[in-house]
């Protein structure tokens, strides 16, 4: 199972007959992604936007034969909804919420590798393959189809390169946004193979930023086994130690551990290129591509 | 959120670790009132949001009632590093015969809890960590699962502390972890944890930090999170649902964007041309006008700020509405000068509305561009 | 283990689960010491360890007191396929508006419990199975997991069960659950769960069937096994830590051996040259003299048993050990031939000793041998 | 890793300093075992038969660098010390005790695979690779080196079989008790890769009995993956239903269920050559190897 949304992918939708929920699966029926079910408990037997709603996941999966989920429930349910989601055996489960508790994610995080089910987020836009389908809530207008993969943890800087690769003509084959919140459900790293298989992508960008050790892990698993080029950029080298600046996620250990400076110099040893900026990134890549 | 002293050892009465009886006082008043309830030695420490209080004076000795409130009054007239002391807390003074170390917190590379324990105590864990490194013990804990007795035992052994505490030790480490767990925290910590002149074990001085996102299940925390706050911007923020950053004191750029890695990408690109950002505003998503109008209202309260860098991408945001919300703030923001950077809906209406603003407001095209856009305005 | 009904019904209620009333009585005089405690009309339930008790008369009504006592009686007096009825349960005739069927088992395949629903019930599984697949439904559950809602919410939705009883639903499933956990359960089932004429969702009738490894965490549960126990033989082979299992009714052999695979190995060979084996005794690991003779004595008790076929394979086990204890079993055996195979530790040291002996022992030389030998001596 | 014990193994024993732990130490280590740590709650510092003995099982690992260990202790303790073993981080975990409750074993065996575990038994003899080493309690003397693997959820029908093939002269390369408790934490499907990969195995015997599915299982993946010859048992064909024979496992569904008909039939189909009792069994593997 590839963690790419594509049109094979057959999608539910958690929380569809909330606000969020509802406008964001009408965008992404526009965008051509297959909607298949809904799922919000006591309102199954309901439609929106022509989509079956159901009460359990387990239903909707029976019913539907879907294969990936899309979480738009508020932060304090989203435990319950994915811990659902990845019991009932959907394959990829990916979440938006921004601010779900540390201990819950951190369970997530280990419940969904035993289960061998590939968790996505919180605190992400979701996953687009341009032209094909998108599972999230991206402004999907800035994309583009091409062979450039990216994975980051900002939505604001994934947006921001896109979009001035639009102007350089430069397309993406799939973008991720693995999340900034502390604790994601997938890393980088779990993203890297499945980027370094798939034959539409012939770059690799990373967006990372300061905290945690995500990009250093990264780092080491390119060192062994990644062959296609990768494009790293690290925001937040000027934030203070100790503050988070915004994501959850962002913020540089008191002692040092989680800096730019390190995550930098550990990506170029792996023979990553690393960007100043996203101008600069583009840039880069514009002599790649 | 980072509890006070006298708070983590509220919640360490109520998750039943082993410790000495506290008292609260804010007043003069209060402290009188103490008068029969306190055991004599004890210990009176200033409660205050930063470290190195015991240097400033702030933890004396009282032998008896009037030196408590001799002492306590004292205190509380202190300030510590800036910080007013609104708070102390007086406890039995111990004695102690062994000062230990012990405390949960998260591994975020391995995604687990980590056991921090250490036989040597009393001072900060990273000076133990180059002392005694062979005194340190770490042991991972899977979330989901409770604390063994062969973690504790293992720990006991590693760092050679004598099996007679066993079963102390493994009520505490047991008691720790319930607070850990059940109250979402990013640390929990006991330092010291002492052992007495009976061979008992007690938690003297605790850290607790909480999650910030746990709090609406842990309402009674929640509660004193703006007493807490030190920064009135950060609060006028967050009434707002904005999130305020303090940066650098020294700087006298803010930053205003939507999203939490383009106000990274903004500041990095800023610090690279030499200039200094002293705070961030993020907005969130879905900005108004009238939301725009108080965000620039909230940086441009610091005196240092001079110059307020907008830079806004958007894609639910309408830039005309950004447009009209820095059109009604122009007002109150005086002297302070503008660079703002609109992308995304709108982009064109928004940049009319802005060029039609009778004042000193660059327009830039990029970020990039607009970071050269504020270097030139910090030339002028 | 399985309990009785009424020891199910007792869990029931210790679990919370909804149920009627129910009284026990061993006899005439506890039937008198009821009056009172009873609501009528009641109904009168023989205790027995066998289906069909509804067909042999052993389920009865009573309208008051009076009833109760002659049918109580009545059926006290009875016998139900040969098995005395020792107890009778009394509760409180339910109108029953729907009869469903919930249980918890194992589902040995995928390692997991099972949860098994059907709006239908009051028949066996399998018959409803049978009659009405579609309103069956089955989830699996991970073991170390609670029950979770939306499993209990995906139950109803697939078999229709109307959504107003979710939450009376959920509680039943849960206080099930509870019990096939907590109770370290095979089986825990509710059948009938009835809908009454109130709309109250009603335990009417369960079955609960529990781990006998785990009996030692259950002592409450222990001390009911031996009196459940309904073959005197298997009883008194426990009491030396041996296992008797009953093969079948007609056979005339019993094979003494020490391992469930060797024995399942003697039987298979045994039936193969069609001879019919009717019990089976595991003697374990590391058999004396002493408890050789015991389990000679055990089998050889039931007088259908004239054959005993003794197959020894001994690793820890000494053939010299079990020459001995047959040596000292002789006198107690009577006219019981026995077929001995001997293999391993001391082997030519138990054979000398049993060729000294006076009596028909054939010695065998292998098991395919040992069960020709057999053959032969039925032929005599 | 393999589940093979042999002289690469480093085994733990934790209960050592029980009677039978004891004794089993010194039968293994006179084979050759490598049994480098042991493991007993409050005894850690002691000796027995010179292997240093430890409270926990982490520290035993850190200590000796064990790669397997094999619990010779009680059945209602034996969760206790699984649990300890799994979430340790010992890759291959023995079990010997017979009848440990359901529930637990339940839990251990989706605890092990989670957790990359590879848990054997309960109710199992060890794993012997005859000449090299073994853990286990198994007679070792009947075991000669050879070619044939075996796997077996009987202790007696397995000695049985491999003392008829020692009179042929016919040998072992691994033999493995998968324990005939009704939950196994590794099936006899768990095993076959490992018996398809390893050089050393030239035929599979499985040593089944009646109930449950995991001959099934096996059959299963045997049409699928397996190339050598596989040479089935299955005990208990006259075996009444409903009655357990003595292991906990070996008991068919009254609805028939488990029954020996059932998998010998679905064993023909996939190839499986099928005895009828252990002589049968080693004349079939005679005209074989």
């Amino acid at each position: 199972m590839s963690f790419f949304v594509d049109q094979d992918t057959r999608l539910i939708v958690q929380g569809i007959t909330g606000r969020e929920g509802t406008f964001h699966t009408e965008q992404m029926l526009e965008y051509g992604t297959k909607v298949v079910a809904g799922v919000t408990p006591g309102k199954g037997g309901t439609e929106v936007l022509g989509v079956p709603v159901f009460n359990t996941v387990l239903e909707a999966m029976e019913a539907t034969d879907a294969n990936a989920t899309v979480l738009f429930v508020p932060p304090k349910f989203m435990y319950k909804a994915a811990y659902e989601a990845i019991i009932s055996g959907v394959p990829l489960v990916i979440t938006i919420a921004e601010g779900v508790p540390v201990h819950e994610m951190l369970k997530l995080h280990h419940l969904a590798k035993e289960k061998g089910c590939r968790l996505i987020g919180p605190n992400s836009f979701g996953i687009i393959s341009p032209g094909k389908a998108k599972a999230g809530f991206m402004a999907h207008r800035i994309f583009m189809p091409g062979n450039v993969g990216i994975m980051s943890r900002s939505a604001t800087n994934c947006y921001e390169t896109v979009f001035l690769m639009k102007q350089k003509g430069i397309g993406q084959s799939t973008c991720i946004g693995v999340g900034g919140d502390m604790i994601p459900g997938s890393t980088f790293a779990d993203m890297l193979p499945f980027f370094e298989a798939d034959l539409d992508t012939k770059v690799i960008v990373m967006i990372g930023e300061i905290g945690g050790s995500e990009e250093e892990l990264a780092a080491e698993y390119i060192k062994k086994h990644v062959t296609k080029p990768v494009v790293a950029l690290i925001a937040g080298k000027n934030a203070p130690k100790g503050t988070s600046m915004g994501h959850a996620g962002a913020i540089v250990s008191p002692d040092g551990e989680g800096s730019a400076e390190n995550k930098e110099a550990v990506l170029k040893a792996a023979g990553v290129v690393t960007a100043e900026g996203t101008e600069h990134l583009v840039e880069i890549l514009a002599g790649m591509v | 959120m980072k509890l006070l002293e006298y708070k983590a050892h509220e919640l360490f009465k109520r998750f039943n670790l082993p410790c000495s009886d506290g008292n609260v006082a804010v007043s003069l008043d209060e402290l009188k009132s103490l008068k029969g309830k306190v055991n004599f030695p004890a210990v009176i420490k200033a409660q205050v949001q930063t470290g190195g209080r015991g240097k400033a004076g702030g933890v004396q000795f009282a032998e008896n009632d009037a030196e408590l409130i001799e002492k306590g009054t004292n205190i509380l007239d202190m300030k510590i590093k800036d910080l007013p002391v609104n708070r102390i807390f007086i406890t039995d003074k111990v004695e102690i015969d062994k000062e230990m170390y012990l405390s949960f917190t998260l591994d975020r590379k391995h995604k687990k809890t980590v056991m921090i324990f250490s036989p040597e105590g009393g001072v900060d864990i990273n000076e133990i960590a180059e002392a005694h490194p062979e005194k340190i013990v770490k042991v991972l804990i899977n979330p989901a699962d409770n604390i063994d007795d062969f973690v504790i035992e293992y720990a006991m052994d590693k760092t050679g502390l004598d099996r007679s505490y066993l079963d102390e030790f493994k009520n505490v480490c047991k008691k720790l972890y319930d607070v850990f767990i059940n109250m979402d925290c990013m640390l929990a910590e006991i330092n010291p944890l002492i052992i007495d002149k009976n061979n008992k074990i007690i938690a003297l001085d605790g850290k607790i930090d909480i999650d910030d996102n746990s709090l609406f299940k842990h309402r009674d925390i929640r509660i004193f999170k703006d007493e807490i706050e030190e920064n009135p911007l950060a609060l006028d923020a967050r009434n707002f649902d904005f999130l305020y950053i303090p940066v650098k004191d020294e700087g006298n750029i803010s930053v205003v964007s939507n999203g939490s890695g383009m106000i990274m990408s903004s500041i990095d690109l800023i610090a690279k041309k030499g200039m200094t950002v002293t705070s961030a505003l993020d907005l969130g998503g879905g900005a108004t006008a009238e939301r725009i109008k108080e965000a620039l209202r909230i940086v441009a309260s610091n005196p240092k700020v001079d110059t307020i860098f907008i830079n806004i991408f958007g894609g639910i945001t309408r830039c005309d509405e950004i447009a009209n919300g820095i059109k009604s703030a122009m007002k109150d923001l005086g002297k302070t000068r503008l660079v703002t950077r609109l992308e995304g809906t709108n982009k064109e209406a928004g940049l009319e509305i802005l060029k039609s603003i009778d004042a000193d407001i660059q327009l830039a095209d990029g970020l990039v561009n607009g970071v050269e856009k504020l270097a030139q305005e910090m030339l002028v």
